[in-house]
């Protein structure tokens, strides 16, 4: 029996639960720019999804994911990440996609239900929304192939869940990305649940970080409520990408602080004081620490601070609240470049049902 | 008896079938602690216990490929689909296995599993999750399609489709999970597979549809007997193996037919009935067949979802054109 | 002129269309050094390299999410999956993104990629490699589903369906790929999509078809022709969008109908194409429309195959019944 | 930095390319019987193999896809499971699947394009070839959860080949495997081969032992060539299996030495270096150098071993060729359980059709 293979998977922290350094911290967080604008993201994204959850219970909101518990994931990836970049998301990237451009009312109205909200100039190439989980992984790697085949220096960052590496579409997309070198930074968003599925019935092993292993990429765990670490593992890896090196698996371990969506209640599944353990460790008050503690940060400046992020989210829902609806026949304008003859008549009725007397006017 | 709604009652036909027969097994996603994500597997694992009641990972594609494994067996899995959208990668098992296992193997095996889906639209949810796909599967040969539109005949269809020794996917038209609660008897007595079942009798026209769109048709019906209109109401029940002769023995008799689906138009099984009822039973046509349904397009998010969903006004409409013909 | 086979058709469709734009790249199981395993793709590495023709790891539905991905950039992937038996594993990637990126986008993003693939059966292949499954994507709104039936037009539609703006399901009738060579010119000309093409003008009868069978339809015309029944012949082409026009006005003109395909009877293409001759051109009906198809069964093994597929015989039988009709 | 988590995949071989012993032998391999077993069925194996792409060369069978080069782990998983385990092959499993039970007219029906191949009693609960790659790989793990939920100490086993383990079934029946423990050997034929495709462009990772990492399930390499290794390798892990220890993947290391199938020309992409070089590992030779040096085989039994063989298979193809057509009714009959009302007319055409005047009478 003769060893042919060894792999580790390893775990970094800089910031400890009650924001002290743990080790030594990287060079760049002896300026205060990046931390403060992590923590200012992280404070916007945080009083945006408190919002917006209030919206959904006041009916002005469809079914919404929060992404309480992720906002350290959120703006790293959101500042690390450079234009030309290209995001391929899951439902709960809010705060990144706004990083990358996508304006407030825009992420309100696809969450208003809305197909417009995709429709942004402003996300560039970035995909919408997957839904269906984990296929955005291999739409990840499509975009990668392409940009590898122009021998583009730029990088694929696609986000999912823990549950999500279950899927045969995540563990292909390792797969693929391995074999061809792709640019790709996978994120796993750990925050230990699929709806009510803990993640220890998820996968048998230890990590999530260790699927890369079996397709030849790198992996590794981060601690994901530590924006030092997370900024280390993602500049790393993006920069790996860039340079043609070839994919990363980033697990980042946080915790779902919320419900699954506004459609569920985590209370029917998930004991109380875990969720009360894993408030200890959230990503927003533990920068805040280090932030005060360095002088970087005072009261004046939060309650400034969260002042302005609520007039901004004000404006936002506002502008939400005003859009009129789209014109009906975009249900069916914008299926094929050019409308088919054979869907003429289909278009014709959808207006004219829509009509005042048409039998679905309002 | 209790009055209990469709979701209570596919609930209550799998309590039922659990109790009567050890080797009928729950899985899915959050089909456990959680009672699924519409509440149709309640109380099911605090009864049945984790061996019968399985929390699978997140894999659609695993829980098709392991269900045909579990069934080769003997054994008979209900396996849980949260939402009709996320079907798709069911099918490679499905159309491949499932539905072909007793055949290739002569009857040596056989695949008795049933997949459980919620479906169409109406409920405000997300995108993804309101479409109406079951022609996809009604074309498959050697698998059932078996869509009720009621408390009781989800209870008594579903109770069927588990004893059924061939695969089933069992479609609930989730708009109406929570509608109109009606009385259910747990009696254990399954209803007849393979067969139209005519919810009311007319003689002017024939309303042909199934699932949440019933509820539409038989409104319609109503309204249109007010005005002195008498309509036959067939709720196709079965979409495969589909039982034609229900519906062509009620248009011979009426000589008028609306059909009515929330899916798509083109290549839906509306198209099937509609030909079927065309090339065997031309002569008895009065006029043309008309189909109510939804647009040639992706099912909208929510926001415009209403324009797409056919209603009674669109019913009416159609069959007031049907009716006109001469 | 060079004769050639539909195949060596599309294999030179593939080499135009890259020689002309750089963004077409191929991929797919085999496609590089091996030319696929139709040799569909032969030569195309050599002469444009390991970046514009991919072999891809074994996993279709990684194909189709890496066409999609592809595509979003504006490259125009041309995927090969190596027969319809494994088409299935794409079908998440194809309705939920590729058929329904430009809309949920509202146009920002669009999906041009092909996916081409070998269908049908009557070559005695081992079993899964024999289908018509046609109608699980002809039902999808925003899919184009093309089927060419000779080389020429293989030649024109493929160049269409890789310059055309969305997503385009390309599928091959292998039974004739190596049939009937015919003189194919490399004028870099695509064939219009979305149009049925009538193949043979006539009065008494129209024949409808695609794909392997429009061989039989035609024969069975041509054998009708010398009984001087004249059939108008029509290959429908495109099955989604579908020009019903074409096919409506051909009927209003004959009167008399009949479709044939290889796929099983229910809920097929052909459920749609009857509906809709008889529900918009009933007055014009001489007789019920028949439809020669598949068993509603498994697609047999090859020893039997012969028995399930439809041949000139039952054409000619269903003609006759149809002129009897009165 | 914290490493949390490593691996490693071992390989083992005890006989090398030449028969000789590498490393202390296991203590069975002292007895003659088992050695000698499998050998003779390898022997078995070929010959039928070469008898079969004759028939296929001559019109008398359909497209076959011979198993040249993966005798040993043929004849060694027939011979290490139980009766009571069961087999969810692949379509490169002819000998297995014989060493089971399945007669050889009944393989040959079911190559000769008749599914009463598939449907011999003496298969068991034995899966029919899974032609659809890798979907066998979750049929496994179902089988494998039924006999979980019974508390039956049984196993089962799956085969595929090296292009199968990019393909999500297998990678998601791994996972599943893993996540409930679940009594599976999951034995990946590596024949460096997918039809034209190399192993080097099906994965980034130097092995496919390693995808049981990310799994959480055993995973290790084996010659593929080696009888003695194998038989190591799979004993252990049926054993773990049936213990309710969970899953094994075993990855062995082999080399297709025929083309993919007959319909397939590998001189088209394969060089003949590789193939020549690959002969001098094959596992008959080696095997058989093995035996003669322990005097527990030679030319005479040889001789006779392979006349027998000829005999048998003489007539297993006797019988083949002597098959009727099966009644033109089973392409209907067999579909459901009870023939649906709606069949009923087809049932009937399909006879009528059939007989003398009938549109495929032939
Ligand atoms: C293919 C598919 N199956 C099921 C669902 C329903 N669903 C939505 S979110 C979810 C759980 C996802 O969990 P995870 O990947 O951990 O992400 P999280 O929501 O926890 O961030 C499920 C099962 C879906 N959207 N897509
Ligand atoms: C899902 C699917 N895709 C494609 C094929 C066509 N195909 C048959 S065998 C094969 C290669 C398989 O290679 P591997 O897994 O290494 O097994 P081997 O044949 O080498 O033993 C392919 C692509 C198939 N049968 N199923
Ligand atoms: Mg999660
Ligand atoms: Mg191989």
């Amino acid at each position: 029996m003769e060893t042919i293979y060894q792999a580790q998977i390893n775990f970094s922290r800089f910031l400890s639960a009650s924001g002290q350094a743990e080790q030594p911290l990287p060079s760049w967080t002896e300026q205060p720019d990046t931390l403060v604008s992590y923590y200012r993201n992280m404070v916007l994204a945080r009083q945006l999804d408190n919002k917006i959850i209030a919206l959904q219970r006041t009916g002005q909101m469809g079914t919404y994911a929060s992404l309480l518990g992720a906002e350290a994931i959120e703006v790293v990836l959101g500042e690390r990440m450079q234009p030309n970049d290209v995001l391929v998301p899951y439902y709960r990237n809010h705060a990144l996609q706004m990083l990358r451009g996508l304006s407030m009312e825009d992420l309100l109205s696809y969450w208003g239900g809305d197909e417009r909200g995709n429709a942004a100039a402003a996300m560039g190439e970035d995909f919408p929304n997957a839904v269906p989980i984990a296929t955005q992984a291999l739409h990840a790697t499509g975009v990668a192939t392409a940009m590898k085949i122009r021998g583009e220096k730029r990088a694929v960052v696609t986000v999912c869940g823990d549950g999500a590496t279950s899927k045969g579409d995540f563990m292909e997309a390792l797969n693929v990305a391995g074999a061809w070198q792709l640019p790709v930074v996978f994120m796993v968003n750990n925050n230990q649940w699929a709806i009510s599925v803990p993640r220890s019935l998820q996968c048998g092993a230890p990590t999530l970080a260790q699927k890369a292993i079996g397709a030849g990429i790198r992996g590794e765990q981060v601690d994901g409520n530590d924006v030092i670490a997370l900024h280390e593992s993602v500049s790393n890896a993006l920069q790996h990408a860039r340079e043609g090196k070839g994919a990363t698996l980033i697990e980042a371990i946080s915790y779902r602080l919320s419900d699954h969506t506004t459609a569920d209640d985590a209370t029917r599944y998930r004991n109380n004081e875990e969720l009360k353990a894993a408030w200890e460790r959230e990503p927003i008050k533990r920068l805040q620490t280090f932030l005060h503690q360095k002088g970087w940060w005072d009261e004046v400046q939060e309650s400034a601070w969260q002042n302005e992020v609520a007039q901004l989210i004000q404006q936002g829902i506002e502008r939400y609240l005003q859009q009129e609806n789209p014109p009906v026949e975009h249900l069916i304008d914008f299926l094929y470049a050019e409308l088919p003859a054979a869907l003429q008549e289909q278009r014709a009725r959808l207006i004219r049902n829509a009509q005042p007397g048409g039998s679905h006017h309002e | 008896m209790n009055k209990m709604t469709m979701v209570e009652a596919i609930n209550l036909a799998l309590k039922s079938a659990m109790r009567q027969d050890d080797s009928v097994i729950i899985l899915g996603e959050d089909v456990g602690v959680n009672g699924g994500v519409f509440r149709a597997t309640v109380g099911l694992r605090d009864e049945f216990g984790l061996k019968r009641v399985l929390d699978t990972p997140l894999a659609e594609t695993m829980i098709a490929g392991l269900s045909v494994g579990m069934a080769s067996q003997g054994l008979k899995p209900v396996a849980e689909i949260q939402f009709m959208g996320f079907i798709l990668p069911t099918m490679e098992h499905l159309i491949g296995h499932a539905a072909r296992l007793r055949h290739r193997t002569r009857g040596r095996l056989h695949c008795p599993m049933v997949l459980r889906v919620p479906f169409g639209g109406g409920i405000h949810a997300p995108e993804h999750h309101s479409e109406s796909t079951e022609a996809l599967f009604a074309q498959i040969p050697g698998l059932r399609v078996v869509i009720p539109s009621s408390p009781a005949r989800a209870y008594g269809l579903l109770l069927a489709a588990i004893r059924n020794p061939d695969p089933v996917l069992f479609m609930e038209p989730k708009r109406i999970y929570r509608l109109n609660a009606q009385p259910v008897e747990d009696s254990g007595q399954a209803l007849p597979l393979d067969t139209c079942y005519t919810l009311r009798e007319g003689n002017d026209i024939t309303l042909i549809s199934w699932g949440a769109m019933i509820k539409e048709t038989l409104e319609a019906a109503d309204h249109l007997a007010q005005q002195g209109v008498s309509c036959e109401v067939i709720d196709v029940v079965t979409l495969n193996p589909i039982d034609h002769e229900t519906m062509l023995a009620s248009v011979a008799k009426t000589g008028r037919c609306v059909i009515i689906h929330e899916a798509p138009k083109s290549c839906a099984v509306g198209a099937e009935i509609s030909a079927t009822l065309a090339e065997r039973g031309l002569v008895n046509l009065q006029a043309p067949i008309n189909r109510v349904t939804g647009y040639d397009t992706v099912m909208p998010y929510y926001r415009m979802e209403n324009h797409y969903m056919p209603n009674t006004a669109d019913i009416l409409e159609a069959v007031k054109t049907t009716l006109e013909f001469s």
